[in-house]
């Protein structure tokens, strides 16, 4: 099938929309491998979490705004306890343990939303409704809507880790967390802040993407290979390399279904494993991390 | 190392001990109960769905012990229903298939994911057993020597959902320009290739067509092609989850005025998990719909209506699809097995094949040689009702009309018969 | 290991005993149940033996299973109908994936290992579902556990002549496990590389061969309990290397205590045992399956063969020394 | 002389997993002593200033600091309290600026007087915005140190500082410890004898996870004749 290029402009787009949500689900799952050497499963519950409050929030007062809100603060709570009850305890043992265990975070938290809401998928409503044009080609609003907020976040996380000093203290836990420790810092807390924060991205990336797709407890499931794709493509720890590496799996999901959709599922993949034999530590990832 | 010679010697004497204890055939010519193994997927992806076929299996159970039970030559037998999960993985559903044969069930219906219930039909081959599988078979497993003698299946296949999509989108809606979209498994191939049929028996033309693969949550680029095709209606394979997103999708990209869209296979969970605005006007095939009013057979209207009010009684809602095939399907097995006058595989299997006619919730249907139940009314052909449209909670569809007979089925000849 | 001899006998006695009680469980436990822990523990005795001994933790198990059981699949549906050499082909195939998955894989470092695995097993599962579609059938399956023939001493075609193949191929895989881990020169390369690859280079040996090795060898073990499966099943379809089941071989490995000789047997236990019990009574069994997940994760590090061995060994030898892994 | 020492190690064991590295260990330390630990490869001299530094927890043993028995407190309280250990591998925060590298020891310390750092290592100054990666091995160790002595630590714990550095940057090093031990006392793990026979006030010698010898005349340490023992 020849591409049009209208269907480019249009697979552009929609391609940058995918990106949004795959950075803000990956740039906490990033942070935490980066900062605490963890890899945290739980992201995905905490992003099917944020998909669900949202959903009984609209349902209640009717406001997508309200609902996203509460997710990400409810999210960060929790968050909040499961760091200091159950990560605290594995932070100096080997990374499989964080992997393990977070899985099994994730296994007891779908558990509950299923227990809470129930197995059928939920329907949300996009709170911003209509196309937009852009070069000739209709987009709808909200997916536009979502690649700014991404922008957004982007900024304003690397406005953090560069222009603040608790971000500088991340960077340099990224770099090596027991210096910083050597130096007289509480590292702990920087974990603490880091994780939350993470969770807090994720709500945020299920509240944002249940009106794009159906909202089910499994949800972060179908999600998973394709946000640690990102992450390893983009190399674990890196924002940047996460950043850019959301955009090309966003454009060769989207470009890939173009030409035949099942591409979408595998490109990336393949992408993956060609980027690790070239350069085993993903594209921007610090060859320093060992681990 | 004596004392390792000394283990070995005592290994030996459990084993012979063991062996002196052989488990004692129990198996009685005229039980008291009969036990029903169910076996569906309550978790994983088909979860919701299977949720509402075990509702549905212990409906039809509850309905034959009211009764006093099965009527059976040496008496009424009570049935009795053990409920196991397969999480939609073929070694823990033929793991737990085995309990259930071990823990002296008679027969299986279950299984809402195909791979399983091939995989145990195979068992069912080498070793007779009444199965049921309820759920929508692939092609290639009616073929002849694909089922085993007493594996009887009470959906039909995917080809039949394709070939009535396309007959109802050509015939009924007079669309002729299609745009396919596929599901990268057999079920999706399956339905393609009865779609293809219709439209070159009807005169209907594919204009465009693609695939994804099962849990996509994001088609809007895939829907951008259907966009710029610009098809008269757009039929996709997709199903329960995925069907969601692609209408809700579909609907915000605005495709919903350019063109029909056209779900093969439409479930009342679909329904649910729309947004009003996204579901009205939204044709597909629904294999059962609860509310038949309208509809011209009134002998079926009114089975239909008694099996709806029973369901919703029990469980505060109406029945879906996927539970009537469940219901379908076990109520077939109890009626062959009273038919039958026994509880073995052989019998069952002679009483439906000498009997094949049956009348079901939804209407006549028979069984043909292939193990495939011919519905009169194989689905209903629905349109989705908006916001201002609807007057209750499960008050999603319109019933426009049916199709069924086995003109929507593959022939026998291509199965190898 | 001095010491562990003269307290306990040799530790090949105690393969041969764990296994034939476990064949005595059949007369307690369903036969069905039996046989899966058996040939599950095929599979995550090689993932076990590669976190606990030389550190590498794959996610890539199912792709590995998917060999041998395709391999046998294969040659059972198209070429033949004995299923000894169905065996024997699918664990060839095993070692060929392996040998070459190896090449590529073991290069990278931990956590790149781990997931370039999973990336790895997602790439078999499309070309079994999608690419290979004209000789797998895709999500069908293919089917042919009426195609096998009865064979001669121990009848594969029986689910009794599959229980006591399985029990002897167990022990003589455990055989080989304990002369790896503990009696062979490569069993302590294998630790010296989890502890410090560097001073391994230092002694002489190649630590890339080293772990080629052990991947080759952990994945063909893998293969061989997939080839089991198959033949027990009668049945493949691609679902067998589904991504999701990723994390299962690894859990389970841990459950049990990793490296350790008989973790996986009492991994695969607890784990399919508790997932069929806990089914039975709740219907949410995620829930209760992850929270004790984690639990066993927070308090037992070592697992459960871990703990357990360092208990007996204090108790018996009175004093502190680190035991020897059983 | 009980509190004549601010540091005083006693006793230390610790082991890497299954290895045991330490037996029992024990040293002290004055308040504006300049001491030296010496010993082989893999004897055990990191593993002891990381139990020293709090970042290891040994097996048995303790560790008085001014006084205060600080075994077991969390890495960052013990370096807060004025204990600083040193990494040996010219660690820099690789993606940060110098700038930031000073920034962020000030603000664990609250000590914001850069100019005694730039005292000791002028360069810094000039190296303000160039990031850790690209410095060289004399300049990263000049950062490290210039790091630590924010916050006027007591102690500072240097591991190989002249490890892999040219030996005019050896020698200006030596000269910077010296004068650092007017406020600070100093303990240093190297190899370099002619190094530590210029700075050390005494030397202890390691070998095998065991203290063997422990020399305080100043003529054997210039010699280096404790080498013999190691």
């Amino acid at each position: 099938m020849e591409i049009d290029i209208k269907l480019a402009i249009s697979a552009f787009v929609l391609g940058l929309g995918m990106s949004g949500v795959y950075f803000l689900l990956t740039v906490g799952l990033s942070l935490c491998y980066g900062l605490m050497r963890v890899i945290s499963l739980d992201q995905f519950f905490y992003y099917a979490l944020g998909a669900h409050i949202t959903y009984t929030l609209i349902n209640i007062t009717g406001n997508f705004w309200l609902g996203l809100l509460t997710g990400v603060i409810a999210v960060l709570f929790i968050a909040y306890s499961i760091e200091k009850l159950i990560y605290r305890q594995i932070y100096k043992k080997p990374i499989m343990f964080s992997m393990i265990l977070s899985f099994g975070v994730n296994l007891a938290g779908v558990g509950i939303i299923k227990y809470i809401w129930g197995l059928a998928p939920k329907p949300v409503k996009a709170p911003i409704g209509g196309t937009i044009p852009i070069l000739g080609t209709d987009v709808p609003g909200y997916r536009v809507f979502v690649i700014l907020l991404a922008i957004l976040i982007y900024l304003g996380v690397w406005y953090f880790l560069n222009k603040t000093i608790v971000g500088t203290a991340v960077r340099a836990g990224i770099d090596d967390a027991e210096k910083v420790e050597a130096l007289g810092i509480n590292v702990y807390k920087l974990f603490t802040l880091t994780f939350i924060l993470a969770a807090s991205l994720s709500a945020l990336a299920g509240g944002l993407h249940a009106p794009m797709i159906m909202v089910v407890p499994d949800m972060g499931l179908s999600i998973t290979s394709f946000a640690f794709m990102v992450v390893i493509i983009g190399g674990l720890g890196s924002i940047k390399g996460t950043l850019i590496s959301s955009f090309i799996v966003g454009q060769i999901v989207s470009f890939g279904s173009l030409i035949w959709a099942p591409l979408a599922n595998i490109a990336p993949f393949i992408l993956m494993l060609i980027v690790l034999l070239i350069k085993p530590t993903g594209l921007y990832g610090s060859k320093y991390l060992r681990r | 190392m004596r004392s390792g010679k000394r283990v070995l010697v005592f290994l030996l004497a459990i084993v012979l001990v063991a062996m002196l204890l052989p488990a004692i055939g129990m198996s009685a010519d005229e039980p008291e109960t009969f036990n029903l193994g169910v076996l569906l997927p309550l978790t994983g992806t088909f979860a919701a769905v299977a949720e509402t076929q075990e509702e549905a299996i212990l409906l039809a159970v509850d309905e034959v012990n009211e009764k006093g039970g099965l009527n059976m030559p040496w008496g009424k037998v009570k049935v009795e229903a053990t409920v196991m999960d397969d999480e939609v993985d073929i070694n823990v559903g033929v793991r737990r298939f085995r309990y259930l044969k071990e823990q002296g069930a008679h027969a299986v219906v279950g299984q809402v994911w195909a791979p399983l219930a091939m995989a145990i039909n195979e068992l069912c081959k080498k070793d007779p057993f009444p199965y049921f599988p309820v759920n929508v078979a692939p092609l290639e497993s009616f073929k002849k020597g694909s089922l085993a003698d007493c594996t009887f299946a009470a959906g039909y296949t995917p080809w039949t959902v394709g070939y009535m999509a396309g007959y109802a989108a050509i015939n009924i809606l007079g669309k002729k320009n299609i745009f396919f979209l596929s599901r990268s498994d057999a079920w999706g191939w399956d339905i393609g290739s009865g779609l293809e049929a219709a439209c070159e028996k009807y005169g209907g033309t594919i204009v465009g067509s693609d695939e994804v693969a099962v849990g996509t949550s994001d088609f809007t680029t895939v829907l951008e092609k259907v966009k710029f095709v610009s098809p008269e209606v757009f039929i996709s394979a997709q199903f329960g989850g995925d069907a969601i997103a692609l209408i809700k999708q579909s609907y915000d990209m605005g495709l919903h005025n350019e063109m029909v869209i056209f779900n093969s296979f439409v479930t009342n969970v679909v329904a649910e998990g729309l947004p009003p605005e996204a579901r009205e006007g939204l044709y597909g095939m629904h294999f059962f719909y609860h509310d038949l009013s309208g509809f011209e057979d009134q002998e079926v209207v009114k089975m239909a209506e008694s099996y709806v009010e029973g369901y919703t009684e029990k469980y505060g809602g109406p029945p879906d699809a996927y539970a009537t095939i469940a219901y379908i399907a076990t109520t077939q097995l109890f009626e062959a097995v009273e038919r039958a006058g026994s509880f073995e595989p052989e019998d069952i299997q002679k009483a439906i094949m000498d009997n094949p006619d049956f009348v079901c919730v939804k209407g006549p249907a028979k069984w043909r040689i292939d193990h495939q139940p011919i519905y009169d009314y194989a689905a209903f052909l629905v349109r989705g009702k908006g916001l201002d449209e609807q007057t209750s909670k499960w008050d999603f569809f319109e019933v426009i009309d049916a199709l069924g007979g086995e003109e929507m089925y593959p022939s026998l000849e291509s199965l190898g018969y | 290991m001095k010491l562990s001899k003269s307290m306990f006998f040799d530790r090949r006695y105690i393969i041969v005993v764990v296994f034939v009680v476990l064949y005595l469980l059949r007369y307690v436990l369903p036969e069905a149940f039996v046989l899966e822990v058996v040939i599950q523990s095929i599979y995550v005795m090689g993932c076990s033996f590669l976190i606990g001994r030389l550190g590498l933790v794959s996610f890539g198990q199912p792709v590995y299973l998917a060999a041998g059981a395709y391999g046998t699949a294969f040659y059972l549906y198209y070429v033949g109908t004995n299923p000894y050499i169905g065996i024997l082909v699918g664990v060839l195939m095993g070692l060929m994936v392996s040998i070459v998955a190896g090449v590529f894989l073991v290069r990278l470092s931990s956590s790149y290992f781990t997931l370039s695995n999973l990336a790895f097993c997602a790439i078999g599962f499309f070309l079994l579902q999608k690419v290979l579609v004209k000789y797998t059938h895709g999500d069908n399956g293919l089917w042919f556990l009426s195609k096998i023939d009865s064979t001669v001493i121990i009848d594969l075609s029986t689910t009794k002549g599959i229980v006591y193949f399985s029990f002897l191929i167990a022990i003589g895989v455990w055989f080989l496990y304990d002369y790896l881990m503990d009696r062979s020169v490569f069993g302590a390369a294998c630790l010296a590389v989890k502890i410090n690859e560097e001073k391994l280079r230092f002694l002489g040996y190649n630590a890339f061969n080293v772990k080629w090795l052990a991947f080759v060898i952990a994945n063909t073990t893998a293969a061989l309990a997939g080839s089991l499966n198959a033949i027990y099943l009668g049945f493949v379809s691609p679902s067998i290397a589904d991504v999701s089941k990723a994390v299962e071989a690894v859990a389970i490995s841990m459950l049990g205590g990793a490296g350790t000789l008989f973790g996986p047997v009492a991994g695969v236990l607890i784990f399919i045992g508790l997932k069929d019990i806990i089914s039975q009574i709740v219907s949410h069994w995620e829930l209760v399956v992850g929270i004790m997940l984690v639990a066993i994760m927070i308090r037992g590090e070592k697992g459960i063969v871990g703990s357990l061995e360092g208990i007996v060994h204090k108790s018996i030898t009175k004093n502190n020394n680190k035991p020897v892994s059983w | 002389m009980e509190d004549a020492f601010i540091l005083k190690v006693n006793d230390i064991s610790a082991s890497y997993g299954q290895s045991k590295v330490l037996f029992g260990v024990s040293f002290n330390l004055g308040p504006h002593e300049r001491i030296a630990i010496v010993g082989r490869n893999g004897a055990g001299k990191t593993t002891l200033l990381k139990c020293v530094a709090a970042l290891l927890k040994p097996t048995s043993g303790f560790v008085v600091y001014e006084g205060e028995e600080i075994t077991g407190r969390k890495p960052f309280e013990v370096a807060r309290a004025g204990l600083k250990y040193v990494h040996q591998d010219k660690g820099v925060f690789q993606d940060l600026t110098v700038r930031e590298n000073l920034k962020l020891s000030s603000y664990a310390t609250g000590d914001y007087d850069w100019s005694k750092v730039f005292k000791y290592f002028p360069k810094l100054k000039i190296l303000l915005d160039k990031k850790g990666a690209g410095l060289s091995g004399g300049e990263k160790q000049m950062l490290m140190i210039g790091r630590a002595i924010l916050g006027s630590p007591k102690v500072l714990l240097l591991d190989e500082p002249t490890e892999g550095l040219a030996p005019g940057i050896v020698s200006d090093l030596a000269t910077v410890f010296c004068e650092l031990s007017e406020n600070t006392a100093l303990v240093i793990v190297d190899q370099n004898l002619s190094f530590i026979s210029k700075i050390a006030q005494r030397v202890y010698g390691i070998k095998e996870g065991k203290m063997v010898v422990e020399i305080s005349d100043t003529q054997e340490i210039q010699q280096a004749s404790y080498s013999r023992f190691l």
